[in-house]
């Protein structure tokens, strides 16, 4: 087994690899930019290294600086948690050439479902229900023709976007003819590419995805669906596992087709396949992150597994020790992102936090990576906390988020608990009667 | 809550001799914040295995002066990695204290992912202390070097 | 159902009420002394009412100041919490008197098993397994006598005393001869009662105590055992559940009995019964507290119920709803208590709490009753949080709870934090031998 | 820090004005607190019912001196409970704003668990302001009248 893990992340998720870390008897070390000094993670790490200055191009995301680091700290893995340098197959490949363990998959795994085209065919091909989309697109002419044989209203996307960035949604070749270029050029500016194609669009989608870990002895495993379809502009807010719109059959049938998928690939490590639920009961699948998500603790609180430990253990070249059927999900569990932010405008509400009080009690279990008396910098993601309760029913565990909610006090910034105490109070939130346009909706 | 300058000054000298950038108290509803601009990196310039003379390259700007106490300057380390005083196990040391220095004269190497990156000296002046221990690991931003400016 | 309810309680165990009523759309009523106008339970409850000074007898014991908070709130019901009027059968008859429902058992029941040696000769009738023991001791002579026959080592204990307090361990007649009468000046002075009785002494035994819910239909339950022999001067500081020195046949046996025994006094609410274990594997009854206690989450985890929940669906009348047969314990919990308190001397730490960050993650639940900023007074129980865990197994609970100990982080007063970590780092406490005598040797 | 007495003056008017009994200011390694023994009650030795007179009963200790500030004094409520400024509905008041009262005279009626709690004044003076609502719950230490010392 290893013995000492470097995490290339900060906040709630380095914390939380920190946990799981010590919870096996492994040592960590943090690595921290000059403005993190203080910050928990450096706190909490066994061992803590400075890796640069507060931009991130030039510490968490600045490759030299990290693997230095694991060369004089002697660590034999690393653990990139989720953005930053967690899908950058280069970064993969050079821990590989140092001699450290990368916890995560294949280089070649991740350049696979990384482009977003790519990982589509690579879907179909392997059995996947996709959404019927387009090949990319040559020129203003060739997409008109294209939208108008796969049907108005249409999706335009660009190949190397994500995060819900760079997408049109089109009704006639006029908006075709008006959006294309405009389209090109900033793809080219935001991603550099400017490839682009069409997907149909699905008026009121819900957004489903599932869980994944498949270790090196050619093992998969599907841990259940969650449900994340409360975002605002693409970025989840709220998820919960698992999902009021999938039947145990749904549930089962997808789970044996992914299963079927992974294994002829051979996915190592943690990943998850996202897919729209049309209004019909279909599911469709969107895209592949080959890394743990930010949302992975609903389906640790409803499988009863904790998907970092598994992720090392798989790094580690262990087997997967879960059973060899699938696990069904036991009650329900929710997680609200707290983020550092304005409830209305969604401003960045960077600052010292002067109070800090979170929920606690039975069913609550708070991930954050702040604490009273320190400051949220604002050159990182404003995600300062999940509160996330597990609870035996829905309807219960909607009273216990209201109640965790209630009880938590945060001073000195501002945050989006008012948002997600709205959703909450929401009676179509609370009947499970909702698509990813419900917050547009609701703070329209 | 009444603050008299004194206090201020002091404040100011505390935040001068650290290597912050911003203190700030808190009192209530009261609060004192003294703020500068991030340190400058001596030497900061210097990247990868062939150094670059003078300007601040666009990867490391460093456009500002270098810190300057009582003490001196000090030149800190923009690598992660294992410091070296010597371009080889057996070879003489770049510099050592008393030594004169000129800007662009190497100092020392930080070792990292089998890169030896040599740090330069940015100013003219003397070597004073030699901060960082041969062979051992330094984290971005320790003090390498105090030279007293000539 | 009732529509609020008032706690008479503070701290941890106040919130802990006030949590499950809200998660079941309970309005709460807090009522505080001046000294906690800023105190979380304070903060936390939908209204609160000062009712009286700092010191304890003017205002959480003080049954007028809560009856009358009661009364102008319109609170339907009244939580006792556990210690201040918890055992208190004059304040539960207060309370009926006044149309409040008491959240405990009825006051016959608490005069019933307030008294050790009343208490001690009914689990005797009921069937339970008691320690062989004396009836009251008339005098010097007649307490050699029934010693000798007895048996030595003997324990003398007072008949009204509690918590520990007024036992000595005889081992002579000369020993006898030497103590009795101070021992009954002293249980005059303490318990204003100076009836002693001997009890056979167990060198070292094991605490182990079993939690029991009734209900108004006569429905008794059996919620499994804690192991609570890590004590200080017969103060509880970590416990555990389900014990390791129970086998699931002892543990079952163990539930019958008591089950038929609390069925045929038709017990209503929570109780414990408090066991000692002998080195034989002998279980025999020593009392009954008729309240909450303070490491119910223990249970609460391993049984996957909610305890003050089912208090007040019971006092409100209706039905356990949970299954007929006994419920099994799933995984392994356990409770560190944390007390601001000086980890070796013991004397307590009041003061500024300037910093207060508690350990989060997957499996770990905090009950605490303060906050980062706030102030422990020192007019109450130094306990001011619970931190608990809960895994597969009891190995990974230890695992968690040292690395939840390692993240948890309270500035400005002492903690007994250190004291826990020696317990966890301890190869007795971790291959699970030990006896209530663990922590007096390891502080020897 | 350098503390002027005005400053202190000020917090002292600020704990005399408030409830509490203690302020404690921290900055940094500096602190300041200003403390005082518990407010006394005025008419705090009125018992259930019967309401005794003159010194203080040993259930509700009150050998402090009333709390005075440039506003006067003030008679607070040692009982949890509805306050009642009348013995019956229809009753009239025990006293009005401009009365002149006495040490012993009953002032108001607290009531709580069907006890009508008589709370009596402990100076002679007038009573220049009714801060209770007639009807309305009252919590330990609600100030219930302003008086003018005579």
């Amino acid at each position: 087994m290893f013995e000492k893990i470097l995490i290339a992340n900060r906040g709630e998720i380095a914390l939380r690899v920190i946990r799981s870390c010590r919870e096996r008897g492994l040592r960590t070390v943090a690595v921290h930019s000059e403005i993190d000094a203080d910050a928990l993670h450096t706190r909490l790490a066994d061992e803590a290294i400075c890796i640069g200055p507060a931009d991130p191009t030039r510490s968490y995301l600045h490759i030299p600086a990290i693997i230095a680091a694991a060369e004089i700290t002697g660590a034999d893995a690393v653990h990139p948690g989720y953005g930053f340098l967690s899908e950058n197959p280069e970064f993969a490949e050079t821990c590989a050439q140092c001699g450290l363990e990368f916890v995560g998959p294949l280089p070649d795994q991740m350049r696979q479902w990384g482009d977003k085209v790519t990982a589509r065919a690579l879907a179909k091909s392997l059995g996947l229900p996709t959404i019927e989309g387009t090949e990319l697109l040559e020129d203003v002419e060739d997409a008109i023709k294209k939208a108008e044989s796969l049907g108005f209203p249409v999706l335009l996307k660009a190949s190397g976007g994500g995060g819900g960035r760079g997408m049109h949604i089109l009704h006639s070749k006029e908006e075709v003819r008006a959006v294309f270029e405009t389209a090109r050029t900033e793809s080219r500016a935001a991603f550099g590419n400017d490839a682009l194609y069409f997907e149909k669009f699905i008026e009121r989608p819900r957004h489903i995805e599932f869980q994944i870990l498949g270790d090196k002895h050619g093992n998969i495993h599907v841990l259940g669906e969650r449900e994340c379809s409360i975002q605002r502009r693409h970025q989840k807010i709220l998820e919960e596992a698992p999902s009021v719109a999938l039947s145990d059959e749904m549930r089962s049938d997808m789970s044996a087709t992914i299963r079927r998928a992974m294994s002829e690939v051979g996915y190592i490590s943690a990943g998850t396949l996202e897919f729209l639920l049309d209004e019909s009961g279909e599911l469709t699948f969107l895209e592949m992150n080959p890394r743990i998500q930010v949302e992975h603790p609903v389906t640790e609180l409803v499988m009863g597994i904790d998907l970092i430990g598994e992720q090392i253990r798989i790094a580690d070249g262990q087997p997967l020790e879960l059973p060899e059927r699938p696990l069904s999900p036991r009650g329900h569990a929710i997680e609200c992102r707290i983020n550092a932010e304005d409830p209305d405008t969604f401003a960045p509400s960077p600052g010292m936090i002067t109070e800090f009080h979170m929920a606690g009690g039975t069913g609550v279990r708070v991930d954050s990576g702040v604490f009273g008396g320190g400051r949220v910098p604002p050159h990182y993601d404003p995600l300062i906390a999940k509160l996330i309760v597990h609870a035996p029913t829905r309807v219960q565990a909607i009273a216990k988020m209201r109640r965790a909610l209630s009880e938590t006090i945060i001073g000195g910034i501002r945050t989006n608990i008012p948002l997600h105490r709205r959703i909450l109070a929401h009676p179509a939130f609370e009947e499970g009667r909702f698509s990813t346009r419900f917050l547009d909706e609701l703070q329209a | 809550m009444k603050l008299d300058l004194d206090q201020l000054r002091e404040l100011i000298r505390l935040l001068d001799e650290s290597n912050l950038t911003e203190i700030e108290v808190e009192h209530d509803d009261d609060r004192i914040r003294v703020r500068r601009d991030p340190a400058p990196l001596v030497g900061a310039q210097a990247t990868q295995s062939v150094a670059t003379a003078g300007a601040a390259s666009s990867e490391h700007p460093s456009d500002v002066p270098a810190p300057v106490d009582e003490n001196g300057t000090y030149v800190t380390t923009p690598f992660v990695g294992t410091f070296y005083r010597a371009p080889s196990p057996d070879g003489e040391p770049f510099v050592e204290v008393g030594d004169s220095i000129v800007p662009g004269q190497v100092l020392c190497i930080v070792e990292a992912m089998k890169l030896m990156n040599e740090i330069e000296a940015e100013v003219a002046g003397t070597i004073v202390e030699i901060l960082g221990d041969d062979g051992k690991p330094v984290e971005y931003g320790d003090r390498l070097f105090r030279i007293e400016i000539s």
